[in-house]
C-alpha cells in the first residue's frame, strides 16, 4: 500500500533541499540571503502541508515502513515551527560567523527530514534510517566551524559516542528482532505480547540496550556526557539546532519503541526510565550549579529537562505520555529561546558564551531580559510560565500512577534546579552592566524572540488547547 | 560437527582474533587490514548463512570502498607511529570484566529455555534455486522502497557533510589575485608609520 | 547448520570487544571510527543469523541498509578527523579535551 | 445590573496596570508612571470597597463566585471566590499596594516603573491568591508571587540583596514543592482540584500525617515558623521599603491563610495529634524570636524578628483550637482563639508594614539601617515620630491599637488551653515592648548624634498620606475591631466546624 | 445620664486631641485652655455625680457603650460602671488633675514641648477615666495600658536626656510584667467564668471559689480564686510599684514635676488599690492572695521608706515616700480594710500632690536644681510653698490632725486588729514605718527650708516666690492635704452607710473596720486618743530625729554613715534591685539573645542547615562537574557502566 500523498512533506522537504543545494552551489549571493529565504519557505511548505494532512486518519503506509498519525503530525509541527524559529535566530550568527555558505540550512533541512522519518517510522528498519538521517547531517553541523578546535572536537566526541549508541541501539533492536521475528513495530508489540514470562529475558536484553541507545538520543544520565560538550563547542546556531527540534524527535524516537513496540513490557522499561530519570534530574540540576559558561549550563540543564520528561513514561499511562509530549513540546520553545538567546547575543568575535555576559541586560535591552526572565522561570518551573504546567501534568501522572515517591524526589530536584536560573536572573537583573552599550538585535529576531517569549507566557495562562491535543495524541 | 559448522568455527575463530588485533594493534595500518581481514571472515559467516549477496557487498563494497577509504586517510594523515598503549596496560581487567559481563549474560540469556528460537528446529535449507540477491531485489524496490530513498538521502546527506567539513574553500586551492582590491589599495594600507 | 548460541555469542564477543576498544583506547581516533565498524559488524551478522533462522528477508535487508549507513558515517567521521587533525596534528584521543567540566 | 467580576477585575486590572506601566517605562517619565500606578491602585481600592460593600457577612461559604473551566484536561479550573477568611486578606491587599505605592513616590529613583510594577502585579496575585477556590489556581499564584518579589529585593534591596532574594526564593520554593504533591493526591482522590472538595475527603491517619506534613512545610516557610525562618530576616533587611511592607503585610499572612485553608479543614485528625508541636513552634517563635530580636542592632531585622514573633501569635491562635475544644468541649470556645488569629494577622499587616515603611523613610535620609546611626530624630521630624510612636505600640500591643486585639484574644484563649501557653505567650508582653521602645528611644529620642540627621529631609506629603492612612487604621482597628471580626465570623465558623470532625474514614 | 458619662470621660480626649494635633495652630494659651476647659468638664460633672450618687445615694450605673469584640461565646465590651467607688476616683482624679493641669501653665511656661505635654496629660486623665469607669477587665485593662503609656511618654517628655527616655523605658516594662501577671489573670477569669463582666464575675465568684480548682504544675490543685486574684495583684504591683516592682517609681522622676504629682503620686499608681477595692468580691474569698498582699504592702511600705531616708534629690525622697505609703494602702487591702486603702488613697492623692508640686515650685525657683544638699533656709524665700509644703508633710507624716493620720492610723489600726497571716510583721512594719515616713519627709523640709542656705549665689539671688498659677494649686491643695481626712473618716470608714456604698465586699468574718468602728468616738477623740499610741510617737520621734540631725547637728549624718558603711551602702544602693535585675534580667536577657542569634539561628539553623545545604549542593555539584573530564573514553565508559548495570539488573531480577 503505498499512499505518497501523505508524504507529501517529505517529498516536499527532500526536492527543496535539493534545490538549496543547487542553488548554494550555483547562484552566486551574498549572505546566504536566497538560501534562508528558500530554507524558510521550506519549512513554511511543509507545515502547511503537515497541517492540511493533519486529519488524514490514522494510515500504515509503505507497506508498514511508515506510519501517519496524529502523533507523528504533531511531532512535525513542532519540528517544523521550531525549526524556522531557529533558522530565524541563526541568520544573523551565521552571517557573521564563519560557517560556510548554505551548507548549513542544507544540513539542517536533511536533518529535519531525518526527524520527520524517525517520528513517523513505523518499522525498525525507517526507524534507524531516519534516526541517523537525523545524526549525520548534525555531526557535520556541530563540525562545521572549521576554525575552531571546539567545534571539531565536540563533533567528533559526538560522532563516536553517537555511533557507539546507534551501534547499541541496532544490538537491542537485532535481538528484538530474534526474539519476535519482525522488525515492523506492530508486529513487535504482537511478539512481544505474546511472549510469556519466560522467555521474556531475551527481550529484556535487547530493551536494556534499546534504552540505552534512546537515552544517548535524548541526552540522559548515563548517556549523557557528549551533550554538555557538544552544546559548549558547537557553534551557538548548531546547539540551537540540536537543542530543539531532535528532543522532539528523540520524543518521537521513545514513544514509538517503547509505546508502541513494547507496551506489555512497560514494567521493565518503566524501572529502567524511573532511575534514568532520578540521575538526570539530580547529575543535571546538581552540575548546571557549578557552571560558568551559560551554554554549558543550559546543557546541563536539558539534561535534567530530559529527565523530566522521561518522568511520564515512567508513569506508563497515557496521561503521562501526553504529558511527556506537552513537555517536550515546551521544553522545545523553552530551549528555542534560551539558546536562542545566546545565538542573537553573540557577535562577531563574540560568543556570548559565558554567563557574566549577560550582565545588567535589564540595563541594556530591558525587552530582552524580561523575555529571557519569561524562559528561565519556566525553566525552572515557576507559574504561571508553561513550565510550571508542564511539570505539573507530569506529577499529576505521577502521583495517579500511585509513584508519590518520585514526584516528590522530581520536585525536590526542581527546587536545585531553580537556583541557577535564578543567578542567570539574578546576572541580568540585579548586576551592574559592565558595558552599557545597548544591545542591538534585528528587528525580525527581535519579534521571533518576543513571540517565543511570550508564548511561554501565553501557554502558561491558556494551556489547555495545548494539553488537550497532547490528551488527544494517546488516549 | 559437520564441515560447515567446522568452517564457521575457523572463521568465528579468526574473526575474533582479528577483531583483538584491531583494537590492540599500534600501527593504524595494520588495525585497518586487521579490519579487514574481520569483515571477510564476517563475510565468510554470512555466506554460510545463506546471506551470499551480503557477504559479497560486505567484501565488494565494504571492504573494497570503505576500508579504502580508511586506510587512504590512515595513509594521509601519515601517522605511523603510536605512543605507547597506556590506556590497555592500565585498563585490560575492566576491558575483560565488560567482555565477560556481557558475554556471560548473553549466554544467560540465549540459553534454550530463555530463547524461543535455540530451543526451536533449525531452519531448513533453502531450496537450490534460492538466489539471496533475487530475494532481497524484490523487496527493496517495492516494500522497502521508502527506506531505501532514505538511504539514498543518508548517502547524499554523507556527501555533502564529508565536503563541507573537509573542503577547504578555493582560497586555499588556488592563488588567485583580486586585481580589482590591489588597484583600489590607498597608501594607509600599506604604510603603517612607526611612532 | 550453525547453532544459534554459538554464533550470538561470537556477535557478543566481537561486539564486545569494540566497546572495549574504545574504552581502552587513549590515542587513536582511527581505531575508534575502526571499532565503531566492528561493532556494526556485529549487529550485522546478528541479522543475518536471525534473518536466516527466522527465513525473513526483512534483516537481511535492515543489513543492507545498515552498510549503507556505516558507510555514510565512515565518510562523516573521517571528515571529522581530517578536521582534527587540521587543528591539532595529532589524533590523540587524550588530546581532546578543550571540553569538559 | 451588569454583575462585575470583581475579583478577575481586582486580580488582571493591576496586572495589566503593571504593563501599562511598564510600557510607559523609563526613568524620564517616571512621574507618569507612578500617577498612574496610584491611579489603579486606587480604582482597586474603590472595586474593593465594592466588593466589601456587596460581601454578605452571614453568607460563610463562597462569595462573588467565578468559575471557569481552565485546563479541562487536569480537571483544573479558574474559580475565584471569597469567603470571610479571604475577604480581609483581599481588602488588605488593595490597601497595602496603594500604601506602597505613595510611599515609594519620591523613594524610587531607578527603574521606576519597574518597581511600580512588581508593586502592581503582586497585588493581582495576592488577591488570586487568597480567592482562588481552585488549589492549582491557589498553587499558581501561590508560585507565581516568587517572581515579582524576587525581583524587587533583588533589584531594589541592600547591599546583600542577591543573598537574601535567593534565599528567599529557594526557601519558599522548596518549601511549597511538596505542597503541590500533596494537591495532586488529593485531587486524585477527590476527582477535583476545588478546596471544597478536599474538605469531603476522608484520609486514614497515615495518609493526612503526610499531607500534613507537606502542607506545613509550605506554610511554615511563608509564616515563618521556627526554624524555617531565617529567610524573613535577610529578606525584610534587605528589600526595599515597599518589599519589605509586602512581605510583611501580605506574604507572611499566606501561611496561616493555607492552615486555616488547607491543614485544619483538611486533615484536622493530624493536626489533633501533633498539636503539641505545633504550639511548642509557636511558642518557639514567640519567646525564642522574641529574645533575639532584642539583640538587633539593624532596624529591619529588629522589625523582621518581631515580625517572626507576632505571627507565631497566629499560628499558636490558629493551632490553639484543638486543645481548646478538646478541654472545654465546646467548639464555641475556639472562635476566639481563631478568630485572635485572624485579627492577629490583619493588624499585624498595617502595624508591621508601617514600620517598614518608616524605617524606609529614615533609610532614604540617612542611608543606614543601623539603630546606632540615629538618635533624637524626634527633634527633626516630630509628626512623623509620633506616628512612628503609634505603629510601634501597635507592635508593642497596647490597648487602642489594632496590635492589642489579636494578642489579647490569643493570651485569653490560651489559658483556656493551658496556663503554661498563655504564660509563654504573654511574655511578649514584656519582650515587644523592651525590644520596640528600646529601638524607638534610640533611634527617635536622644540628642540629635550626627550632622545628617540635624539636616535631615522632611517627610514629602505622599510618605505621609501613606503613614496617616496606616495610623488611622491601626487605631480604628483596636479601638472598634468589631466590624472586622464580622467580616470573617461566619467563615471561621464554618472552618472550624470542618476542622473539629474527625476525616478518618469510618 | 449616660451622656454625662460619655461627656465626663471624652471631654480630656478631645481636649488632649485638639492640643495635640493642633498644637502649633492654636498655640501656647489655646493649648491650655482647651485642657484645662476639657478637665474642668470633667472634673464639675464627676462633682454633680458624687452629688448624685454618693451623696444623695443614687443609683449605681453600669452600661455597655459599645461591643469592642465578639467572638460568640465571648464579648467584650466598653462599659461603664458608676457607682460609688468610681465616682470617688473621679473626683480625686479630675481634681488632681485639674490643679495639676492649672499648675503646668506655670511649671512648663518655657518649655518648648507646652503644647504636647498638655495633650500629654490630658489624654493621661483620659485614660485615667475609662480605668476607673470600666464595667469588666477589657476596659480597665484598656484604661491601664494606655495610663502606662502615657506615663512612659510622659516620663521620657524631655527625650533628649537619656535618663529620661530610660527611666520612661524602665517603667514601661516593670509595668509590662505587671500586665504580664494581669493579662493570664484574666485569661484565667475568662476561663473559668465565661466572661470578664465585673457584675457577672462578682455573681458567679463564690460558686467558682467554692469549687474549681487548678493546677498550674501537675498535681497542685490550687484554688482558682486565688490564682486569680494573685495573677491580677501582680498587676497591681506593677502599676502601684509594690516590691519587687517598685524600681521603676524613682526613676520616673526624671519626667517633669507635675507629673509626678498627677501620674506617680495621686492617680496612676493608685489604679493597683482601685483595682483591689473594686474586686473585693473576688478577693475576699482568697486568704491565700489576701495574705500575699498584706506582706508585700507592708514590706513595700518600711523598706522603701527607709531607702527614702538617704535620697538627697527632693523628688526622690517624695518618691520613695510614695513607695512607702502605697504600700500602706496595699497593707490595707491585705486586711481587707479596702475602704481605708481608698481612704489612704484620697488623702495621700491630696498630700503627696502638694508635696510634689510644692516641691516643683520649690526647682523652679532653684531653677531646675533638685539636689537637696545645695538647698536649705528657702522658707523666708517662698513663703507659700513652704507653709503649703509643710501641712503636706505634717499629713505625710501623720501628725494629728491632718488627713494623713486619719488614714494612716485607721491602716495601722486595722493591722493590729488582723488576724490574717502575716499580721504581725505587717503590723511590726507599718508602725515603723510611722517614724521612718517622719524621719525622711522632715529631712526632707528641713534640709530644704531650713538652716543655711547652700545654694550659690547666683540661684540666691533669683530666689523668688513662684507665680500665682503654680502657688494657686499649692493653696489648694493644701486644704484637703489638712482637713480631707477628718472630713471623711467617719463616712468613708465608720458609717453605717459608708461612702463607698455597695462597691466594696467585706466577709464580716475578716471585717476588721467594722471592729474598729466599735472603738471610733468620733475625729476629734481619735486624735486625742492618738497621743497613746505608739504610731503617734513614732512619728514624733521620726521628727525630732529629723531636727536633731539636720538642725541640731547636721554633722551627724556623716558620722552615722561613716559608722555603718554597710546599711549606707545598702540603702544607697536600694536592697540591690537595681543591680540584680541588670544583672539577671537585662544582661541575661541580653547573653541569652546573644547565645540564640548568634549560636542558634545564625551559626546552626542558618550557617548549618540552610547554608550549609546550600554548600553541600555545591560540593556535590562541583565532585560530578569533575566526573565529566573531557576524555571520549570516560564518556564511553560511563554508557558502557550504564548499559552493564542495566543489563545486569534487570536480567537478574526477571
Amino acid at each position: 500500500m503505498l499512499d505518497f500523498h501523505l508524504i507529501l512533506p517529505e517529498m516536499f522537504v527532500l526536492g527543496m533541499s535539493c534545490v538549496v543545494l543547487l542553488v548554494d552551489l550555483f547562484v552566486k549571493q551574498r549572505q546566504q540571503a536566497l538560501t534562508y529565504a528558500l530554507t524558510q519557505l521550506t519549512m513554511i511548505g511543509a507545515l502547511i502541508l503537515t497541517v492540511l494532512l493533519y486529519s488524514v486518519p490514522t494510515t500504515v503506509n509503505f507497506h508498514g515502513m511508515i506510519i501517519h498519525d496524529s502523533l507523528a503530525s504533531i511531532l512535525r509541527i513542532v519540528i517544523y515551527v521550531s525549526s524556522i524559529f531557529v533558522f530565524m535566530y541563526s541568520r544573523d550568527y551565521m552571517r557573521h560567523q564563519n560557517t560556510g555558505q548554505g551548507e548549513p540550512y542544507l544540513l539542517g533541512l536533511f536533518s529535519i527530514l531525518g526527524m520527520m522519518v524517525l517520528v513517523s517510522s513505523y518499522n525498525f528498519i525507517t526507524l534507524y534510517l531516519g534516526l541517523e538521517l537525523m545524526s549525520l547531517p548534525i555531526y557535520a553541523l556541530v563540525a562545521l566551524q572549521r576554525d575552531s578546535a571546539r567545534a571539531s572536537e565536540a563533533g567528533m566526541k559526538y560522532f563516536i559516542l553517537g555511533a557507539i549508541a546507534s551501534g547499541m541501539l541496532l544490538y537491542g533492536m537485532s535481538m528484538l528482532y530474534g526474539a519476535t521475528g519482525s522488525l515492523d513495530i506492530a508486529n513487535v508489540a504482537y511478539g512481544v505480547a505474546a511472549t510469556d514470562h519466560l522467555h521474556q529475558l531475551i527481550l529484556i536484553f535487547g530493551l536494556v540496550f534499546v534504552v540505552a541507545g534512546l537515552a544517548f538520543k535524548l541526552g540522559v544520565v548515563p548517556f549523557h556526557m557528549w551533550l554538555p560538550d557538544v552544546y559548549t563547542g558547537a557553534p551557538n546556531a548548531a546547539t540551537l539546532f540540536i537543542a530543539v527540534a531532535p528532543k522532539v524527535a528523540a520524543f518521537g524516537l521513545l514513544a514509538r519503541l517503547l509505546v508502541y513496540a513494547m507496551p506489555t513490557l512497560e514494567l521493565q522499561w518503566s524501572e529502567l526510565i524511573i532511575i534514568i530519570s532520578i540521575l538526570s534530574m539530580f547529575v543535571g540540576n546538581f552540575v548546571a550549579i557549578a557552571q560558568t559558561n551559560i551554554k554549558r549550563m543550559l546543557a546541563y540543564s536539558s539534561i535534567a529537562h530530559g529527565g523530566y520528561m522521561l518522568l511520564g513514561f515512567a508513569a506508563t499511562t497515557p496521561a503521562g505520555y501526553s504529558a511527556a509530549l506537552f513537555y517536550t513540546i515546551v521544553y522545545a520553545l523553552m530551549s528555542l529561546g534560551g539558546f536562542g538567546m545566546i545565538t542573537l547575543m553573540a557577535k562577531k568575535g563574540f560568543e556570548a558564551e559565558s554567563i557574566e555576559d549577560l550582565r545588567g541586560l535589564n540595563e541594556r535591552n530591558p525587552w530582552l531580559a524580561f523575555l529571557m526572565l519569561i524562559i528561565l522561570f519556566s525553566m525552572a518551573g515557576i507559574p504561571p510560565t508553561v513550565g510550571f504546567f508542564a511539570k505539573l501534568g507530569l506529577l499529576e501522572a505521577l502521583v495517579s500512577a500511585h509513584l508519590v515517591w518520585l514526584a516528590v524526589v522530581a520536585l525536590i530536584l526542581a527546587v536545585v534546579g531553580a537556583y541557577y536560573y535564578l543567578r542567570v536572573i539574578k546576572v541580568m537583573y540585579f548586576d551592574k552592566a559592565t558595558n552599557n552599550q545597548p544591545i542591538k538585535i534585528s528587528t525580525d529576531s527581535t519579534v521571533a524572540f518576543s513571540i517565543n517569549g511570550l508564548l511561554l507566557l501565553g501557554l502558561g495562562l491558556f494551556p489547555s488547547m495545548l494539553i488537550h491535543w497532547c490528551h488527544l495524541i494517546f488516549s | 560437527m559437520n564441515l560447515v559448522q567446522f568452517i564457521f568455527y575457523i572463521f568465528s575463530a579468526l574473526l575474533i582474533m582479528s577483531s583483538l588485533a584491531v583494537i590492540l594493534s599500534r600501527n593504524p595500518v595494520r588495525g585497518v587490514l586487521f579490519l579487514v581481514f574481520a569483515f571477510i571472515m564476517s563475510a565468510g559467516i554470512w555466506i554460510i548463512l545463506q546471506a551470499e549477496f551480503l557477504g559479497l557487498v560486505l567484501i565488494l563494497v565494504y571492504v573494497g570502498a570503505v576500508m579504502t577509504l580508511f586506510l587512504f586517510v590512515v595513509m594521509m594523515l601519515n601517522i605511523e607511529k603510536l605512543p605507547p598503549r597506556t590506556g590497555v596496560k592500565k585498563y585490560w581487567p575492566y576491558g575483560i570484566l565488560i567482555l565477560l559481563i556481557i558475554v556471560g549474560v548473553t549466554c544467560y540469556v540465549i540459553g534454550p529455555e530463555h530463547f524461543a528460537l535455540a530451543a526451536g528446529p533449525a531452519p531448513g535449507e533453502h531450496s537450490a534455486d534460492y538466489s539471496n540477491v533475487n530475494a532481497l531485489g524484490m523487496v527493496i524496490y517495492t516494500k522497502y522502497v521508502y527506506a531505501f530513498e532514505v538511504a539514498a538521502v543518508i548517502l547524499l546527506v554523507a556527501i555533502v557533510a564529508a565536503i563541507s567539513l573537509a573542503f577547504r574553500g578555493w582560497a586555499g586551492l588556488s592563488k588567485r589575485q583580486n586585481i580589482a582590491k590591489q588597484v583600489q589599495t590607498t597608501p594607509e594600507e600599506r604604510i603603517r608609520m612607526v611612532k | 547448520m550453525l547453532p544459534i548460541a554459538d554464533v550470538l555469542i561470537v556477535t557478543a564477543i566481537v561486539f564486545s570487544l569494540s566497546l572495549v576498544g574504545i574504552v581502552l583506547n587513549r590515542h587513536n581516533l582511527i581505531v575508534l571510527l575502526m571499532c565503531v565498524e566492528l561493532m556494526l559488524l556485529a549487529v550485522n551478522t546478528n541479522f543475518v543469523l536471525f534473518a536466516h533462522y527466522l527465513n525473513d528477508t526483512a534483516g537481511e535487508v535492515f543489513v543492507f541498509f545498515i552498510l549503507a549507513v556505516a558507510a555514510a558515517e565512515a565518510a562523516i567521521g573521517l571528515a571529522i578527523l581530517i578536521l582534527i587533525f587540521r587543528h591539532k596534528r595529532t589524533i590523540n584521543v587524550d588530546d581532546l579535551d578543550l571540553l569538559k567540566g | 445590573m451588569i454583575h462585575l467580576p470583581y475579583l478577575s477585575t481586582l486580580i488582571w486590572l493591576p496586572i495589566l496596570g503593571a504593563i501599562v506601566v511598564l510600557f510607559l517605562g523609563g526613568d524620564k517619565n517616571a512621574h507618569l508612571s507612578r500617577m498612574v500606578a496610584l491611579g489603579i491602585a486606587i480604582i482597586s481600592l474603590l472595586i474593593c470597597c465594592l466588593l466589601w460593600a456587596d460581601f454578605s457577612y452571614t453568607n460563610a461559604g463562597y462569595q462573588f463566585q467565578e468559575n471557569v473551566s481552565w485546563i479541562p484536561a487536569y480537571g483544573i479550573n479558574y474559580a475565584l471566590g471569597v469567603d470571610g477568611i479571604s475577604m480581609p486578606m483581599v481588602i488588605l491587599s488593595t490597601i497595602t499596594t496603594l500604601v506602597v505605592v505613595l510611599a515609594s513616590w519620591h523613594s524610587i529613583k531607578r527603574h521606576v516603573a519597574q518597581y511600580l510594577a512588581t508593586f502592581l502585579v503582586m497585588q493581582g496575585m495576592m488577591v488570586g491568591v487568597f480567592s482562588a477556590v481552585d488549589s492549582i489556581l491557589f498553587y499558581v499564584f501561590w508560585e507565581a508571587m516568587l517572581i515579582p518579589i524576587y525581583l524587587n529585593i533583588g533589584i531594589w534591596g541592600g547591599d546583600n540583596r542577591v543573598y537574601a532574594s535567593v534565599k528567599f526564593f529557594i526557601y519558599t520554593f522548596a518549601g511549597s514543592a511538596l505542597m503541590l504533591v500533596a494537591i495532586l493526591y488529593l485531587r486524585v482522590h477527590a476527582h477535583s482540584f476545588m478546596i471544597p472538595d478536599f474538605y469531603a475527603l476522608r484520609l486514614t491517619r497515615p495518609v493526612q500525617d503526610l499531607i500534613f506534613i507537606a502542607f506545613l512545610l509550605a506554610f511554615a516557610v511563608k509564616v515563618p515558623m521556627w526554624p524555617v525562618h531565617t529567610w524573613l530576616p535577610d529578606a525584610h533587611t534587605e528589600a526595599p521599603a515597599g518589599g519589605s511592607v509586602v512581605l510583611a503585610a501580605l506574604m507572611l499572612k499566606l501561611g496561616i491563610y493555607g492552615f486555616l485553608r488547607f491543614n485544619l479543614p483538611i486533615t484536622p485528625d493530624t493536626g489533633q495529634a501533633i498539636i503539641w508541636g505545633m504550639i511548642v513552634l509557636a511558642l518557639i517563635a514567640i519567646v525564642y524570636i522574641g529574645i533575639i530580636a532584642i539583640m538587633q542592632k539593624d532596624m529591619k531585622r529588629l522589625i523582621a524578628y518581631s515580625s517572626i514573633s507576632h505571627m507565631g501569635f497566629a499560628v499558636l491562635g490558629t493551632f490553639m483550637v484543638y486543645i481548646i475544644v478538646a478541654k472545654t468541649g465546646n467548639m464555641k470556645d475556639a472562635y476566639l482563639s481563631l478568630e485572635g488569629a485572624m485579627i492577629q494577622m490583619i493588624s499585624h499587616a498595617f502595624s508591621t508594614g508601617a514600620l517598614f515603611i518608616g524605617i524606609g523613610i529614615l533609610y532614604d535620609r540617612i542611608h543606614s539601617r543601623m539603630i546606632h546611626d540615629y538618635g533624637g530624630v524626634a527633634h527633626k521630624l516630630p509628626v512623623f515620630a509620633a506616628l512612628m510612636m503609634v505603629f510601634a505600640l501597635s507592635n508593642v500591643g497596647l490597648p487602642g491599637t489594632s496590635g492589642f486585639v489579636g494578642e489579647f484574644m490569643i493570651i485569653l484563649s490560651a489559658f483556656k488551653a493551658s496556663f503554661w501557653v498563655a504564660f509563654l505567650a504573654a511574655s511578649t508582653l514584656i519582650l515587644g515592648a523592651a525590644y520596640t521602645l528600646w529601638m524607638y528611644k534610640r533611634v527617635f529620642f536622644g540628642k540629635i548624634t550626627s550632622e545628617k540627621i540635624e539636616n535631615i529631609e522632611p517627610l514629602h506629603f505622599p510618605e505621609l498620606l501613606a503613614l496617616f492612612i496606616l495610623a488611622a487604621i491601626v487605631i480604628v482597628m483596636g479601638v472598634y475591631p468589631l466590624p472586622v471580626l464580622d467580616i470573617f465570623h461566619a467563615s471561621v465558623g464554618q472552618i472550624l466546624h470542618e476542622s473539629l470532625m474527625s476525616k478518618i474514614p469510618v | 445620664m449616660h451622656e454625662i458619662i460619655y461627656a465626663l470621660v471624652l471631654f480630656p480626649l478631645l481636649g488632649s486631641v485638639i492640643a495635640g494635633f493642633l498644637g502649633p495652630q492654636i498655640g501656647r494659651a489655646g493649648a491650655h485652655w482647651v485642657t484645662i476647659i476639657g478637665v474642668g468638664v470633667s472634673f464639675v460633672l464627676s462633682c454633680l455625680l458624687f452629688k448624685g450618687i454618693v451623696m444623695d445615694d443614687g443609683a449605681t450605673l453600669n452600661f455597655n457603650a459599645y461591643t469592642w469584640v465578639a467572638s460568640c461565646s465571648f464579648q467584650f465590651d466598653v462599659g461603664f460602671l458608676i457607682d460609688h467607688l468610681s465616682v470617688t476616683m473621679l473626683v480625686i482624679v479630675t481634681f488632681v488633675s485639674l490643679l495639676v493641669h492649672i499648675y503646668s501653665i506655670g511649671y512648663m511656661h518655657d518649655d518648648p514641648g507646652y503644647q504636647r505635654f498638655f495633650a500629654y496629660i490630658s489624654l493621661f486623665t483620659f485614660m485615667m477615666l475609662l480605668l476607673v469607669t470600666g464595667n469588666n477587665f477589657f476596659q480597665l485593662f484598656l484604661g491601664w495600658e494606655g495610663v502606662g503609656l502615657v506615663s512612659y511618654l510622659l516620663i521620657s517628655f524631655w527625650f533628649s536626656k537619656n535618663a529620661a527616655t530610660s527611666g520612661g523605658l524602665k517603667a514601661f516594662l516593670v509595668n509590662r510584667v505587671g500586665d504580664f501577671g494581669m493579662i493570664l489573670g484574666m485569661g484565667a477569669i475568662l476561663t473559668f467564668f465565661g466572661t470578664i463582666d465585673f457584675a457577672s464575675v462578682f455573681a458567679q465568684a463564690p460558686a467558682v471559689a467554692a469549687h474549681t480548682t487548678f493546677a498550674i504544675f501537675a498535681n497542685t490543685p490550687w484554688s482558682v480564686v486565688s490564682i486569680i486574684c494573685i495573677l491580677l495583684f501582680i498587676g497591681a504591683m506593677g502599676k502601684s510599684a509594690q516590691v519587687p516592682l517598685h524600681i521603676w517609681l524613682p526613676e520616673s522622676m526624671e519626667g517633669p514635676t507635675p507629673i509626678s504629682a498627677l501620674i506617680h503620686a495621686a492617680t496612676m499608681v493608685t489604679a493597683g488599690i482601685y483595682m483591689v477595692a473594686r474586686l473585693s468580691p473576688l478577693y475576699e474569698l482568697s486568704s491565700a492572695a489576701l495574705s500575699f498582699i498584706l506582706v508585700i504592702g507592708a514590706t513595700t511600705a518600711l523598706f522603701t521608706g527607709i531607702v527614702g531616708v538617704v535620697q538627697n534629690d527632693i523628688k526622690r525622697v517624695i518618691a520613695y515616700s510614695t513607695l512607702s505609703q502605697l504600700g500602706y494602702m496595699v497593707t490595707a487591702l491585705g486586711v481587707s480594710a479596702f475602704s481605708a486603702g481608698v481612704f489612704h488613697l484620697a488623702t495621700h492623692a491630696a498630700f503627696k500632690a502638694l508635696l510634689f508640686l510644692g516641691a516643683g515650685s520649690v526647682i523652679l525657683g532653684m531653677h531646675h536644681e533638685q539636689d537637696m544638699r545645695k538647698m536649705g533656709g528657702l522658707a523666708k524665700y517662698m513663703p507659700i510653698t513652704y507653709v503649703t509644703f509643710l501641712i503636706g508633710a505634717l499629713s505625710l507624716a501623720a501628725i494629728p490632725p491632718f488627713s494623713g493620720f486619719y488614714s494612716k492610723d485607721a491602716i495601722i489600726e486595722a493591722v493590729h486588729l488582723s488576724t490574717m497571716p502575716g499580721a504581725h510583721y505587717a503590723y511590726f512594719a507599718v508602725v515603723a514605718g510611722a517614724f521612718v515616713t517622719a524621719l525622711y519627709t522632715f529631712r526632707a523640709v528641713f534640709m530644704t527650708f531650713h538652716g543655711k542656705p547652700r545654694m550659690d549665689a547666683e540661684t540666691k539671688s533669683h530666689l523668688r516666690e513662684s507665680p500665682w498659677v503654680v502657688w494657686l494649686p499649692l493653696v489648694i491643695l493644701a486644704v484637703p492635704s489638712a482637713i480631707l481626712g477628718a472630713l471623711w473618716i467617719q463616712p468613708m470608714l465608720f458609717a453605717s452607710d459608708p461612702m463607698l456604698g455597695q462597691a466594696i465586699t467585706v466577709d464580716p468574718k475578716y471585717d476588721v473596720l467594722k471592729q474598729l468602728g466599735t472603738h471610733f468616738h468620733g475625729v476629734w477623740a481619735m486624735a486625742a486618743h492618738s497621743v497613746v499610741t505608739l504610731p503617734f510617737w513614732f512619728a514624733i520621734a521620726g521628727v525630732a530625729v529629723a531636727w536633731v540631725f539636720y538642725i541640731w547637728k547636721p554633722h551627724w549624718p556623716a558620722k552615722v554613715v561613716k559608722h555603718s558603711r554597710w546599711l549606707h551602702f545598702i540603702l544607697i544602693k536600694k536592697y540591690g534591685f537595681d543591680d540584680f535585675n541588670d544583672l539577671v534580667f537585662v544582661r541575661g536577657t541580653k547573653r541569652m539573645a546573644n547565645f540564640f542569634y548568634n549560636v542558634c539561628d545564625r551559626e546552626i539553623i542558618d550557617n548549618g542547615l540552610v547554608n550549609g545545604s546550600g554548600r553541600l549542593i555545591q560540593s556535590m555539584s562541583l565532585y560530578l562537574k569533575r566526573m565529566q573530564t573531557g576524555y571520549m573514553y570516560h564518556y564511553a565508559l560511563a554508557m558502557i557502566i550504564g548499559v552493564l548495570v542495566f543489563l545486569l539488573w534487570q536480567v537478574l531480577i526477571n
